[in-house]
């Protein structure tokens, strides 16, 4: 059955909410009162409920089945820390309240910001970035105060071909020109393609690592040591922190600032596009630098610096956003730390690096490896050159798993790769999860070697929908509900609004 | 460890497959002078039990909203959000699903934002809306931005009674990127003169209505004044509900309208995760930043959703995309975008008509409170006080008596003079015997 | 993807419960240490949240679709009612603290006697029965109870053909002969026909009303009066209560005893099969005998009256359950009886007989009305006439539905029509949703009447399973997990168990 | 109405449809003796906010078992339950769903109920076992009339240590169906003579362990009595989760386990809904109570799970049916099997070794108090104290002192000369502060 549109079956005279009557008082909205409805229709609880339980049904989910996006990290959200986000005391706490009425909030602010500065080996963080790209902006924005106050005008930002799109795109939001720096043949970085860059107006340099081709990048200190050298600062994307965590710290590495996706590493739910979190931690040499607000803990407790004029000696930038953060994901990022502990956060990056060798061990005689077979981080990169000649496309071979009860891995990223497949498994996948994905996926690359193209070309068949026509929506956009033309001599439906 | 599903003798015939000896050898490119033998130093695991009873200790620690009468609004609203909304946002499906990138597997969160799209373009009396941003805050810092590609000009005008914060990112953004931004002081009674400040070098006029002080903001003069001079009206609100009673900025004239859509949907949370709306007009629709969700077909000829105008966007265009933005709001949008659907345009306008009603009333009594002051003729559900003493250590007083009273302006504007002044905030929650107690607790304090 | 068996995945070494280390003391067992460990593996967290989310996914639920179930009462389950059964002051109370620690949760339990006392007109109230059979044998037993105590012992319960089967099962379980009334041919009960079986040694009656076939027993104060007359008790089934909710109270139609359903009418949802509650409403000749305990409200508070000691007056004739009935499914009530007011209980009842009339009148036309097309309550029986020489039968038909989408509707039932489908809409369905459905049965009504009987012998084609071997299931029972037996060299999975 | 999906113009339209002029047609039959026009006299309809308010007060006035040291048992348990397993059962899928008899698309409730009867056999040490009954008390009724059903006998012999709600409700059964029942007193501590009390005419022995004052029973040499006697012998438990510590009633020779399963996976409740427990020999299932769920094929060969020997049951046998039972505690039981999923023999274990440990602890500390004595000699998670005044009086005292401090047994045995008991129960939920403050109101209590 087809799920229509809340447009087409709500009515415009019902409300699923009811509200208490009461005497009215005389209205003081100064002649601006609304003059026509919006047309938004209501739906009892009944029929909302069972519009967006059946809609949720048409998606995919980590609780559905393995969800192998490479650099999305997409493991296994815990439902206490659902739970504890929901208490009271946590969900139902105004950013505004009285500081004296807060004091565990800023508690365990203080308890996640301290935490991810012993994971990172860093000695700041910025926690209000309300994710990765976010994150991103502020580390950016700590360095370009920072080369400021040195007086040091710098107009260039050094990004490998491989980066993330966020890197680039944050760079050019802060006026920064954007040069990329070749990957080498290995998939890595090279420390002497970096040096020959490094001329007195490069601002910084952003890396990923582990990189986008799942590898860790082996002369990353080297790499640093010459941004330093170079009056630069390093920039690390922590998208992909999941693979060291605990077993290496960033701040061991030389990096300056580093985003956190706490929706990523620390586990709070995507939510099928968001809400994320991103905390920055910051160097030594960027640490005066970090944004409003802060919580610090003094001998009569939590406080916040709200206002430079508390900040002490440190020179905060300005602000990122109203409020402190994203509290919702602090409290269940909170939650997955104390529940992992230092041993169980190291175990999981060891075991996400794992699962990732063990699903490359498993497929190298049939898929592709660009960078050849050696270990990976937490994330295995294949390319199409296993689909050769084949009449399958990395597009095809993706929706294909789809068929299969997967969700596709990602594909065409890293740019660096022809066809590139990139696939995390993360350590939330059992071993039997793993081999059923490994048979799956050897299954379908034999298929591809067999010829059997319409098992591709077709792809999905078994989902919601067959493939979407994803020119046709940009070329002639839809993005609302209208109401239908008037059709013939009968009133179209909700012409009256 | 009950989060991860591998045993010992898993680990060891996964890493047999692999042909190495050790997790180590995984590790190898891992420069020595980084390598860490030992965990860090922080705490062991611990159980599920023993988690939840240190954070439930933590959370005990604060007031919640519930357990008193509270009035604090300045950007953030408490309304009742029906029980059904987070049973739904809680399904498996939407909380654990990534973004819908892959449209034939995620028609569910696709058709919400389809949904939550029209929502906001209806309530806003825009054409058309993106698929959330982080907040409201934001989604002003990113329409400045909008507004300087649109007219390539680089220089806004921000009414001063814009929240604080708002201001402060917007200036943050500008300043960062060598924008130029005027931003007026704050007027809590009386009007500003913003039409003075128009000129042909202004790419945009920022305003917010219900202000930061509650009142109410005719901007169609505005909007008159800047499309004369080729700049844009960029409205703003922090008040979601209140586009259930007032007249929606694309009526008056807006180009951009964005604003915090906290109010419908979502729980205080302490600031966040919050939701940004963000709407404008159709032939703008290619500077937007965010994610856009559009209609087509599929291979069947069936009607479908998916992420469009990704040209747009920094996964594509990187250093020349829109905005760096990437993962949203989407589940606080689904939240939006259910309470909205249950609400529909009556119970919209009840609501607001109840939190209005809610407002005259506190208004009235605390303005009959020995040396307290209402400053607004006109608001919403928010409104300012004068008072006689400072009013930090007032609001302190009635936090000490069991009210949460709202928000002393200078809090948000430390050293503006603005020191007398509470921002008070009534909603539908407010009872007659909330409403009674800060009136008692107010006349202790000042008395 | 077919999804196995825990003890196919499970492994005996894993757990998903983290525990405290703590000091060990030597253990106090007696002796009675267990020798063998139980064949039970676990499962982490994630590897258990994946598997029952997708045994979940096999299941239709009132939440994603229409449940037109008839004498089940499958209505929404609203939320807000989940939400508050899980305040800490309910659902985190034992039901042996002192009373004085439990004084809201007494109170609770008395707004929901008292409530449906009202909507009873009822003068008592028994509120520990688990179910609605419970319910129906703590009512045989008052009636027991009060006959015994007038020294009166009767062995005969009369029972009319369209009973549910509890009705008869209840009153053999307390020694009772059960007598069949034939029903009119109206499909009610005829009073002579219960007159000329009233002899000296009838019990009681047990009538539904309204009944099984979608009546109001239109003579039952006749009935009542002759039952009252021969001396013997009317009990009433209260399956059906959905339907006059609000308009007519049982106590005005002379009925002893009536047991409530609360995961029917009051909307506390069925789990897949249970919890349900079902409280017994009492008339004055047999308030007295009520079972312990229950709740007594005094100038000091409320109070249990957990013994025969302090009962006072009354002669309970013992206890149903161990301490004071289903408080769980008691909040739920109460929240939608607050919810609902007495205005929105009385239209409940009254959509939830408009939209089984309405139903009715859209398919009087393609579908057989066993006692012709006139007025029926919250729901409307069929017959399988229409389907006379079209090859599809009444299970046909109704597994066809789930291939359009739907839960078939109750079938077979009641027994006194031939080839029964009973179909109940309840209140919570809109008139789209109902439109759907009728459009849904009027196509697969023509279709069976144009002989695609394809379309019927093999469905349900799309859903989880095809249609299920049941006489094997019965024949050949397996109602367990077993380790397969050991084939050929190797050993066994599990074996060392 | 937010429930109510129809709205007057639909009403007015199906109306028409059906051809009446009102609603009141329909209700045609109705006698008019008992025809009401107006609603009855209830308060109306009120917003979801007010209920939650007023419930919220209710609740409010209860002390929950998680604010205070607690240490009540006696036949319904406070364990931590993951939160994942309440997520999991709210499920709508799960939740909203009817009885399985439509096995096509209610597999996953199906498959769940085989886990469940698995799990509950393995636990018990059985056979086979059905797919729940309401309680731990029902289901030893029910277990009583099959023992009768199954010897032809009609006399039961209870255990004086069974809990008396069980034995209240066995007794209330069998002298409602006209069998007999012969109970021994209590024997809070020593052995009774049960051995002494089974002849040829008993159909069943019921015992209880660890029995209601918290000892362990060796049931083996009763089942030999018994069956030599041709008697069954019926094992009762309230504390399931003693069973991961201490050997199961089948590995004891029983015939018919019954126990309250709401240790795992389901909260206190006030007592309810909990989920009965029975578990049987192979031989015996055909006159079994309750719902059966069993393995077959689908018509493509596929496995798949449907309710069978429904020729048991009330809606196919009627009055020949072995119980009445028709609603059970299917969602109960949900939460039972992913709990007990979770946990997996070895966190049971674990579980229940740490349970019994913190019952050690406590009864050295609580029977170090001056004038308290510890009964028990073997135990699980729960034994009983002797103090020297008053027990009901002593609860009160510790309740008023923030402590729940166990069950007076003279709650349970009015009358019967057993005032200076109190039933303590321990369980992982108990830290080292609980118990120190238990010992330090004890002292005061009783000093």
């Amino acid at each position: 059955i087809e799920e229509p549109l809340i447009f087409e079956t709500g009515r415009l005279d019902v409300t699923g909410v009811d509200l208490y009557a009461q005497e009215e008082t005389p209205a003081r909205l100064g002649g601006l009162r609304r003059r026509t409805a919006p047309h938004l229709p209501g739906l009892t609880e009944p029929e909302a409920v069972r519009h967006y339980v059946r809609l949720s049904q048409k998606n995919y989910a980590i609780d559905t089945g393995l969800y192998p996006l490479g650099s999305c990290t997409m493991k296994h959200n815990p439902r206490l820390n659902e739970k504890m986000a929901r208490l009271p005391g946590f969900g139902d706490i105004h950013p505004l309240q009285p500081v004296s009425t807060v004091q565990g909030a800023l508690e365990l602010i203080h308890l996640v910001a301290e935490g991810l500065k012993v994971l990172t080996g860093m000695p700041a963080v910025a926690m209000s970035p309300k994710a990765g790209a976010h994150g991103e902006l502020c580390g950016m924005m700590a360095i370009k105060a920072a080369l400021r106050a040195r007086g040091d005008a710098r107009s260039v930002v050094l990004v490998p071909e491989s980066a993330h799109g966020t890197n680039p795109a944050t760079a050019a939001l802060l006026g920064y020109r954007v040069e990329s720096i070749p990957a080498r043949a290995d998939g890595t970085v090279d420390p002497e393609a970096v040096k020959a860059k490094l001329a007195p107006d490069v601002a910084a340099i952003m890396l990923t690592n582990p990189n986008t081709c799942g590898l860790f990048e082996r002369d990353i200190i080297e790499i640093a040591e010459a941004v330093h050298a170079a009056g630069a600062f390093f920039y690390c994307d922590g998208a992909n922190f999941n693979a060291i965590l605990g077993r290496v710290r960033p701040g061991d590495l030389g990096v300056d600032a580093m985003h956190i996706n706490l929706h990523k590493t620390f586990s709070t739910p995507h939510g099928g596009g968001g809400p994320g979190a991103g905390p920055v931690v910051l160097s030594e040499a960027l640490a005066a630098f970090a944004p409003l607000p802060w919580v610090v803990s003094g001998p009569e407790g939590f406080d916040l610096v709200e206002n430079a004029d508390k900040a002490g000696g440190a020179h905060p930038f300005g602000r990122m956003t109203a409020f402190h953060g994203q509290m919702g994901m602090f409290v269940r990022a909170a939650a997955w730390m104390l529940s992992h502990g230092a041993d169980g956060m190291r175990q999981a990056a060891e075991d996400a690096v794992l699962a990732a060798n063990y699903i490359r061990a498993s497929l190298s005689d049939l898929m592709s490896l660009p960078f050849g077979d050696r270990p990976c981080m937490h994330e295995v990169l294949f390319d199409d050159e296993f689909l050769d000649g084949t009449g399958v496309t990395t597009l095809d071979f993706a929706k294909a798993m789809i068929d299969e009860g997967y969700h596709p891995m990602t594909m065409y990223f890293p740019l660096v790769v022809h066809g590139a497949m990139l696939i995390e498994p993360t350590e939330s996948e059992s071993k039997a999860s793993l081999d059923l994905f490994i048979a799956t996926l050897r299954d379908l690359a034999m298929a591809a070697r067999r010829g059997e193209t319409d098992r591709f070309a077709g792809a999905p068949r078994f989902a919601p929908r067959r493939r979407l026509d994803e020119t046709r929506a940009a070329r002639q956009p839809v993005l609302r509900w209208s109401a239908p033309a008037p059709v013939g001599p009968e009133p179209a439906r909700d012409a009256a609004e | 460890m009950r989060y991860l599903p591998l045993t010992e003798a898993d680990r060891a015939a996964m890493l047999a497959k692999i042909g190495v000896s050790s997790i180590d050898d995984l590790f190898a490119d891992v420069p020595r002078a980084a390598w860490r033998t030992d965990p860090v130093d922080l705490p062991k695991a611990k159980s599920e039990m023993e988690v939840e009873r240190l954070l439930a200790r933590l959370a005990g620690r604060n007031v919640a909203a519930a357990s008193v009468p509270f009035f604090v609004g300045a950007g953030a609203y408490r309304h009742h959000v029906p029980a059904s909304v987070d049973h739904l946002i809680q399904r498996s499906e939407f909380l654990t699903s990534y973004t819908p990138y892959q449209p034939e597997v995620s028609q569910g969160t696709l058709q919400v934002l389809f949904e939550f799209q029209t929502q906001v373009a209806e309530l806003t009396g825009m054409e058309v809306a993106n698929a959330s941003m982080y907040d409201g805050s934001t989604a002003t810092g990113e329409a400045v931005l909008m507004a300087h590609r649109l007219t390539r000009r680089e220089k806004a005008v921000v009414a001063g009674n814009l929240h604080p914060h708002y201001r402060a990112v917007v200036e943050n953004l500008a300043e960062m990127a060598g924008h130029e931004v005027e931003v007026l002081p704050p007027v809590p009674v009386g009007a500003e003169d913003i039409l003075g400040r128009i000129d042909d070098t202004v790419s945009c006029v920022v305003v917010q209505s219900p202000d930061v002080f509650g009142n109410l903001v005719d901007m169609a003069p505005i909007a008159e004044k800047a499309h004369a001079h080729g700049a844009l009206l960029i409205a703003v609100f922090t008040e979601v509900v209140s586009l259930g009673l007032i007249e929606p900025p694309g009526a008056m004239g807006a180009d951009i309208v964005v604003g915090e859509g906290q109010g419908i949907g979502n729980g205080l949370n302490f600031g966040g995760p919050y939701v940004g709306l963000f709407a404008t007009r159709q032939k703008f629709v290619r500077q937007m930043p965010g994610r856009l969700c559009g209609q087509t077909v599929d291979a069947e000829g069936r009607r479908g959703f998916v992420l469009t105008l990704s040209t747009r966007e920094q996964h594509i265009r990187r250093e020349k995309a829109t905005s760096n933005i990437c993962t949203n709001s989407g589940l606080c949008a689904l939240a939006f975008t259910i309470h909205m659907t249950l609400l529909g345009a009556r119970g919209l306008e009840r609501l607001a008509e109840i939190n209005h009603q809610n407002a005259v009333k506190l208004a009235d009594m605390l303005g009959a409170v020995p040396g307290v002051d209402v400053l607004n003729t006109a608001f919403f559900n928010e409104f300012t006080i004068r008072i006689p003493g400072k009013a930090h250590e007032a609001i302190e007083a009635l936090a000490r008596k069991g009210v949460l009273g709202g928000v002393p302006a200078s809090r948000l504007y430390p050293g503006e003079g603005l020191d007398n002044l509470i921002l008070v905030a009534a909603t539908e929650i407010n009872t007659d015997d909330d409403r009674a107690a800060y009136v008692t607790a107010l006349e202790e304090v000042v008395g």
